[in-house]
């Protein structure tokens, strides 16, 4: 025989050709699913390693490719959009006794497994009970430490004897991208080993119940309840529209870009520049349909952290200097282009904390001074024209912006810190920091000052794109900055192996509750462990003892005393003043929504809920999402 | 020496393309220690341009010349490729000599370690290592890490080769004579050796190259030391293919492609100039 | 008896102690890095369960660390891993403890292997004809021709080829699927459907592989074809009239064929590190981005599993190809 | 009857060294005729082109070696044929069946991995459709085998397994076992020792016994030549200096260099000093002007140093190219007498 390269060239050809042309050319979905029926949403944390496990009550099962979402369903659930908390499975907020060494909760009625077994109080306290019973399962040791018993008064009312006070024992059950979610004792209570029990195939109590997996990891597909309605979301809001739903990882965002295109893919997180690789698309759309386009309720800061126990980040004056020579718009205009709200306090300007937090200290931030004289005066940090800078940054590249500078004031925050190069010099130099003759920043020992930012590698991370761009920042101030990415960003930062870190900069708060117990307790100084131990509270080790007297009022208080905002308020003013790690902006998330086959979702024009499929409160969308009936 | 060089300049067009390329790209790289911009800098020229007499490889999402950037990626690149060749080979001819030369325990001893090098899975251990320094591997670190774990293949393939010449007939004679050791191998064993160490450095630049650009798209190497891989890294992150900025994209990749065909072709045109047989041919032509 | 015992079992013992070394040296590496399990499976129930006191992180740290065998010294640790292994057990993976290593590898390694085995042979096979063929008639233009285009193919980073190809053939020219193994939805029944169906979702990253796998292979052949085309017996065939194919294929090819045959099993062999790029770039499962996540998270068994089996599929293609070597190259004897 | 006429021919190795293109002239105006049924030897020190010449007589010319001028023409079934201008098809099939070749059977010679059974297979499967009738195959080479009296076992083994000497033969089995009129036989005993020498070509002289085919035997041993040679061809420095029938060449050597390899030669029972030629060969690549040999000839006259003698007619069949010879000679005359003893 003779084969030559023709030959194979030729035969290469006509494989693809045959593969190429034959009927199943397109189809990503098999044909027993109609795609107009089907939702398909992107899975945020990736691959699941072993699919074929539905243990939610075990750590490491991926929860938010449809277990968080449509299988199970928590007590109470936060809504960051509107600022509420849901009753889901409970009936009505917790009722604490009045040194909230009881709780009572009284749950929703009509509910039913998707086996058909009604939901009651039963439930509620085997789960409890079993997860308390068992160490190495979620909510193990919190249980354990708090619940000296449960038990059900009637069908549907159970009650908590706490063995020590805890006025925020519920938000074990409220749902923020995590709760104790109910397990159906009538499966459970038959499983020898909880640990190692895959709960497959799963039953559901939410509206959808599993329909197939895809064995690699990669999806899951989900389909309507007849009998949704004997769900909580089913009382709450009525029928979901989609008949299925299909949760599926496409990995880097240029697969997503793709798969839009071709209109396999509803919603999904983008990044900037993946989000302007899909304009091609007519049917894409954003949260906003303009710039910045981005989703502004988000309930996350991003920011730069600052290692308080390593030097010289431990003086209040460096970190102060630090941030002043960061010129926000530009760090802001190198991470997304200026798409972004800006916030100076540690708490995310979400529209819900503009009103409970920013606009409330707009006035003090205002007078707000540092604690060092320019021309004579002492200076005043705040610099409440920043996001009008932003506006003018986004006109020079093109982009319609509002007049109004309240409209910009909606679309880029209220204001950041002043770009002041020299007073952040003038703070340097009077704690012993000098230049050298090409003007690099010397430490007071005289050796050149080289700041490490370690960073997540992930560039679809907010924080990636914020290190290098505050790494810009402090090299034009003459500082020697070097990124470090690695994917142990996280561990390191736990263990305080960092002198700057772009982990979260405060803790998150509940995104649609005012308390700010959760951000703050974070700096108390009893869980701060030394470098190379594991802290328990922010990585950036920074306490201060006035704040902890003030977190140790909002124990005493309950979740809903008036007296929360105020005390949060004198809290967020020590944080500013101390400046333990540097706010920058909200996490401004690129949601992409195809529009083809779905329209209705929350965007800013009518944000009903928060716009993420793999939030819990996902579920709480399908409701309201309208079919085109395009075929 | 100088002669050869001349000859094969003149002898073969090959060898004069890949020494041209060779010293373009050396040139490029020495001329990035005259870049106006410091390669850590963004915005320093406007973003997103293509291609234009002021940018001549246009600029790229981050306000950089790519012109520059590439430069400095050729410049960082071959240094690093080189340190992990050059060491990897160092052990690489100093194992397969010495285990094919002397044999027995020795030979024993080193082929079993050189063969729990050969089995390990070179990307995750590549991974892994890269994780311990914190993604704080210099070029100079990363090409000593490549050239630890890339030589075992190579030593295994040149202590063959001894094994065969050790058998050959100027062998018995040579150590007859009276020849050192060290005279016999590099009079009478490089020759034959010597092809297989370029052949194998070629390929080898090419897998540390390959290596260093996997480990950059994974973002595990230090981004902002511009390298072939890192600027891969970063136009892909940026969406450069999608968003049609190809002189952003191609620019590494054309780099990667005319660095591998300078140093093949180079290495073909030396081998045959080497090539033991070849040359006992062209003796063999000259007398008839 | 002779051979088995000069050569055989000092051959097989060097294999024991070679899977050792390695083993042990994957022991010991990842437990240099700072990545610390417990400390990952705890980031992951912070992000799931709202927030934790202090003492109940510490009573999590304690009982995961007694779950996950990390409670003794190295020393300890090290034994009892070798215990395991003597016993075929990899043990549980940590991240989604207590499912076994064993489970996770036996979901991701059917695709692993049904991809990269037949993207490998089919591109030695391929690449060698090729190559062969190219080095024969290296003076006609389309040999060139051949050979030019794997030259500039070979450079091309792997990760530009395969999203180039992704880019090209599922979204400029949507005709094959962007991810996965098969359509979303379908049953696992055999059938014509299901097999053409689990074809076109392999076919990018399979191509993406074997372009590059062609011209790698393509190159070496054609290198080692061209410098054996001077040997005597080539000559001495050629002017004994036999046939160009005749000569192609049993002289010029078959003996080149001896060193590709050893890079063949050790390829083969590295498939069980699975295809963490292709993998990644198509969102196709394998073993791959299973070992990529659980370097990431620590997971020291499951990594442990995944490499080990690598190792030992490589260190056993060695064996078996010096034990196989004398029936392809009769010069070589082992006394 | 001519079966084989060589003219004028040129064969050069062209290399380029130092950006010059040299040629190496390794045939140089070569003129020659093989005879029907006669054993033509082409002796000569190593490097003066012998080998070269037999290349190009089977028309075996590849880069570096070119074909500079000159025609090789085989005369086979009445027809004249120009083996350097004959398609290659053609050329396969002329090939083993008429004209075949015995290469130096050293091991590099036979493909090693394959069993040298197989080497017959595809050597004559070239040329007889083996497929249709394998058991004749078989039946022929083992006859063949057995007719040269080479063991049957040998069609198993590997060349590296062979000895020299039966490498050798199973070269000379190859290149006879299709009966071919012309063997071209390449220093088919060197690197054998004398004892193994003297069985192949004996071997070989058997076989033209009895298949009557014509041989030319190039080997720069001059013993071996005397054994078997019908006529004898000189080469020097690519160029055929003195060509005569074997008897004539060894009793009346007529060119200095022939007088010197015959002179060399051992006698028994002579213990008396013997003469080589002094100095070497010259570079092919440079050669001297005049005749080629004048630097080690020691009766060299000015016209050595300027002019190239011909080969001319020294007597029957008896031809010389050197201007010292051709007076002598001509004094001589041609007579009879010194041709035959």
């Amino acid at each position: 025989m003779r084969f030559t390269g023709r030959h194979a060239g030729l035969l290469l050809l006509l494989v693809s050709l045959l593969v190429a042309a034959s009927p199943l050319a397109q189809a990503q979905i098999g044909p027993d699913i109609p795609r107009e029926e089907t939702i398909i949403v992107d899975i945020l944390t990736g691959r699941s390693p072993n699919p074929r496990r539905f243990n939610a009550w075990a750590p490491g099962t991926t929860l938010d490719a449809g277990i968080q979402q449509l299988m199970l369903d928590s007590l109470w659930c936060v809504e960051y959009a509107r600022g509420e908390i849901l009753n889901v499975l409970a009936e009505a907020p917790p009722i604490y006794n009045d040194d909230y060494t009881q709780m009572t909760v009284k749950l929703r009625q009509g509910i039913y497994w998707s086996d058909g077994v009604p939901f009651t109080a039963d439930d509620v306290v085997f789960t409890v009970e079993l997860l308390k019973g068992n160490p190495g399962m979620n909510y193990q040791a919190e249980f354990s430490i708090f619940v000296d018993r449960v038990y059900k008064t009637d069908d549907y009312t159970v009650v908590f004897e706490l063995k020590e006070p805890n006025s925020r024992f519920h938000t074990y059950f409220l749902d923020r991208w995590g709760a104790c979610r109910i397990m159906p004792k009538h499966i459970w209570e038959n499983v020898d080993n909880p640990m190692a029990f895959d709960f497959y195939p799963p039953i559901s109590i939410g509206q959808y119940v599993l329909k197939d997996v895809d064995p690699g990891g990669y999806w899951f597909l989900w389909e309507k309840r007849e009998d949704w309605e004997r769900t909580a979301v089913g009382q709450m809001y009525g029928e979901p529209k989609p008949k299925y739903v299909l949760f599926h990882y496409y990995g880097p965002p240029e697969r997503k870009v793709i798969a839009q295109s071709r209109h396999e893919l509803d919603m999904c997180d983008l990044t900037m520049e993946s989000l302007q690789a899909s304009w091609d698309n007519p049917n894409f759309r954003t949260y906003r349909r303009e710039y910045p386009w981005i989703v502004n309720i988000d309930p996350c800061i991003t920011g730069i952290t600052l290692n308080t126990l390593v030097e010289p980040f431990n003086n209040k004056d460096v970190r102060w200097a630090l941030a002043l020579a960061i010129d926000i718009v530009d760090v802001m205009a190198l991470a997304f282009d200026g798409a972004g709200v800006m916030g100076a306090l540690l708490v995310p300007p979400t529209p819900v904390y503009l009103d409970w937090y920013y606009e409330p200290m707009e006035e003090w931030l205002r007078e707000f001074t540092l604690d060092i004289e320019v021309d004579g005066e002492p200076f005043k940090p705040y610099d409440p024209g920043a996001a009008q800078r932003l506006a003018e940054y986004a006109v020079s590249r093109g982009y319609a912006v509002p007049d109004d500078p309240a409209e910009q004031r909606e679309i880029f925050g209220y204001g950041w810190w002043k770009y002041a190069p020299e007073v952040a010099a003038q703070l340097l130099e009077r704690n012993g920091f000098k230049r050298d003759s090409s003007g690099r920043w010397l430490l007071p020992n005289g050796t050149p000052w080289k700041i490490t930012i370690t960073s997540h590698p992930n560039p679809s991370h907010p924080g990636y794109k914020n290190s290098f761009a505050v790494a810009q920042q402090w090299r034009r101030f003459g500082i020697d900055v070097e990124v470090v990415t690695t994917e142990q960003y996280g561990t390191l930062a736990t263990y305080g192996q960092f002198e700057v870190s772009s982990v979260w900069p405060a803790y998150e708060p509940w995104g649609g509750h005012p308390d700010l117990y959760r951000t703050i307790r974070m700096w108390d100084s009893d869980l701060h462990r030394p470098i190379g131990e594991v802290t328990y509270g922010q990585q950036g080790r920074w306490s201060h003892p006035d704040l902890d007297a003030i977190i140790d009022k909002l124990e005493r208080i309950g979740f809903d005393d008036p007296e929360l905002i105020p005390l949060a308020i004198e809290g967020l003013k020590i944080t500013t003043a101390e400046m333990p790690s540097i706010a920058t902006f909200g996490y401004p998330g690129f949601v992409g929504w195809d529009e083809t086959y779905w329209t209705n979702y929350p965007g800013a024009e009518n944000p009903y809920q928060q716009p993420y499929q793999h939030w819990p409160n996902f579920k709480f969308m399908l409701p309201f999402l309208e079919p085109t009936g395009k075929k | 020496m100088l002669k050869a060089v001349k000859a094969l300049f003149q002898r073969d067009r090959r060898f004069l393309f890949g020494f041209i390329v060779i010293a373009v790209l050396f040139v490029g790289a020495v001329l990035a220690g005259f870049s106006p911009h410091d390669p850590r800098l963004w915005n320093v020229v406007p973003r997103d341009l293509p291609p234009s007499s002021k940018y001549w490889l246009g600029t790229n999402s981050m306000g950089q010349d790519v012109f520059w950037q590439a430069l400095w990626a050729i410049r960082n690149s071959l240094v690093m490729g080189a340190i992990a060749v050059i060491s990897s080979r160092i052990i690489a001819v100093a194992v397969g000599l010495l285990a094919g030369y002397r044999g027995g325990l020795m030979d024993r001893l080193l082929m079993t370690v050189t063969d729990s090098f050969v089995i390990l899975p070179l990307l995750p251990i590549l991974i892994l290592i890269t994780s311990i320094f914190k993604s704080r591997l210099s070029v100079t670190s990363l090409g000593i890490v490549l050239g630890i774990f890339g030589w075992a293949w190579d030593a295994r393939v040149i202590r063959s080769q001894v094994l065969s010449l050790r058998e050959r007939e100027f062998t018995y004679t040579a150590v007859l004579s009276g020849m050192s050791t060290g005279k016999i191998i590099f009079r009478e064993y490089m020759p034959y050796i010597f092809p297989l160490i370029t052949a194998t450095a070629m390929n080898n630049m090419l897998w540390a190259m390959g290596m260093e650009v996997t480990l950059a798209v994974l973002g595990l190497v230090s981004l902002e030391i511009p390298t072939l891989g890192t600027m891969i890294h970063w136009a892909v992150n940026s969406q450069a293919m999608l968003l049609g900025f190809w002189w952003w994209i191609l620019t590494p990749v054309v780099l990667c492609v005319f660095i591998f065909l300078a140093l093949y072709l180079l290495s073909l045109s030396i081998n045959e100039f080497l090539d033991p047989r070849i040359r006992v041919q062209r003796l063999q032509g000259i007398k008839g | 008896m002779a051979f088995l015992k000069r050569y055989l079992l000092p051959r097989i013992v060097q294999y024991l102690v070679v899977i050792f070394i390695g083993g042990t040296l994957i022991f010991i590496i990842p437990r240099l890095m700072p990545v610390d399990p417990v400390q990952q499976t705890l980031e992951r129930i912070t992000i799931q369960g709202a927030f934790l006191d202090p003492r109940a992180i510490e009573q999590i740290r304690e009982a995961l660390l007694e779950l996950y065998g990390l409670k003794g010294s190295l020393t300890e640790q090290y034994i009892t891993m070798w215990r395991r292994l003597l016993r075929g057990d990899f043990g549980p993976s940590y991240v989604q403890f207590p499912t076994p290593v064993m489970t996770l590898i036996r979901i991701s390694l059917p695709w692993t292997v049904g991809l990269l085995v037949t993207t490998t042979v089919l591109s030695w096979i391929v690449g060698n004809i090729l190559g062969g063929i190219a080095a024969y008639y290296s003076t006609r233009r389309w040999a060139q021709l051949m050979e030019n285009i794997a030259m500039l193919i070979r450079p091309i980073p792997y990760y530009i080829i395969a999203l180039a190809l992704l880019l090209l053939l599922a979204y400029a020219l949507p005709v094959f699927p962007v991810t996965g193994g098969f359509s979303i939805g379908r049953r696992f029944v055999l059938s014509w459907d299901l097999i053409v169906d689990i074809l076109k979702h392999a076919f990018l990253p399979a191509l993406s592989l074997v372009i590059v796998g062609i011209a790698t292979w393509f190159m070496t052949m054609r290198l080692l074809v061209s410098n054996l085309l001077a040997e005597d017996y080539i000559v001495y065939a050629q002017i004994a009239g036999v046939q160009d194919g005749e000569i192609l294929y049993n002289y010029a090819i078959r003996n080149a064929m001896l060193p590709q045959i050893t890079g063949l099993t050790l390829s083969l062999g590295q498939i069980f590190g699975g295809a963490l790029i292709t993998e990644t770039v198509f969102s196709y499962p394998g073993l791959g981005t299973l070992l990529y996540s659980s370097i990431n998270t620590g997971d020291y068994n499951l990594m442990m599993g995944i490499t080990l089996l690598s190792v030992v599929a490589i260190a056993t293609g060695v064996l078996l190809m010096d034990l196989i070597y004398p029936f392809l190259d009769p010069r070589i004897r082992y006394e | 009857m001519d079966v084989l006429r060589v003219e004028k021919l040129k064969a050069f190795y062209i290399m380029e060294s130092a950006g010059e293109e040299r040629a190496v002239k390794a045939v140089n105006d070569v003129s020659l005729t093989v005879r029907e049924n006669e054993v033509l030897g082409i002796a000569g020190e190593s490097g003066c082109g012998k080998s070269t010449l037999l290349k190009s007589l089977l028309g075996s010319i590849r880069p570096p070696l070119r074909h500079m001028g000159g025609r090789v023409t085989y005369l086979h079934r009445d027809r004249e044929m120009d083996i350097l201008s004959l398609p290659k098809e053609e050329r396969q099939k002329l090939m083993w069946q008429h004209i075949s070749y015995v290469p130096q059977g050293s091991l590099s010679v036979l493909n090693p991995v394959r069993r040298i059974g197989d080497t017959f297979r595809s050597f004559v499967g070239a040329h007889l459709d083996i497929q249709k009738d394998p058991d004749r195959f078989e039946s022929l080479v083992r006859s063949h085998l057995q007719d040269l009296g080479l063991p049957v076992d040998t069609l198993k083994a590997y060349p590296h397994q062979l000895s020299g000497g039966m490498r050798q033969r199973v070269t000379i089995a190859l290149a006879t076992i299709l009966k071919p009129r012309l063997i071209l036989a390449d220093e088919p005993s060197t690197a054998l020792d004398v004892v193994v020498q003297r069985g192949v070509i004996q071997l070989l002289r058997d076989i033209q016994t009895e298949q009557h085919n014509t041989i030319v035997m190039v080997t720069h041993d001059m013993a071996i030549h005397a054994n078997i040679s019908d006529r004898v061809a000189i080469m020097y420095a690519g160029r055929i200096i003195e060509e005569a029938p074997v008897e004539r060449i060894f009793a009346k050597p007529l060119h200095p260099y022939t007088q010197y390899l015959i002179g060399s030669l051992p006698r028994i029972g002579d213990k008396s000093y013997r003469l080589s030629a002094p100095g070497t060969p010259p570079s092919l690549a440079d050669l001297p002007p005049g005749c080629a040999f004048h630097p080690r000839c020691p009766n060299a006259e000015s016209i050595c140093r300027r002019e190239i003698p011909s080969l001319s007619l020294a007597g029957r069949d008896h031809r010389v190219a050197c201007f010292l010879a051709a007076k002598e000679d001509a004094d001589v005359g041609s007579s009879e007498a010194l041709g035959s003893q």
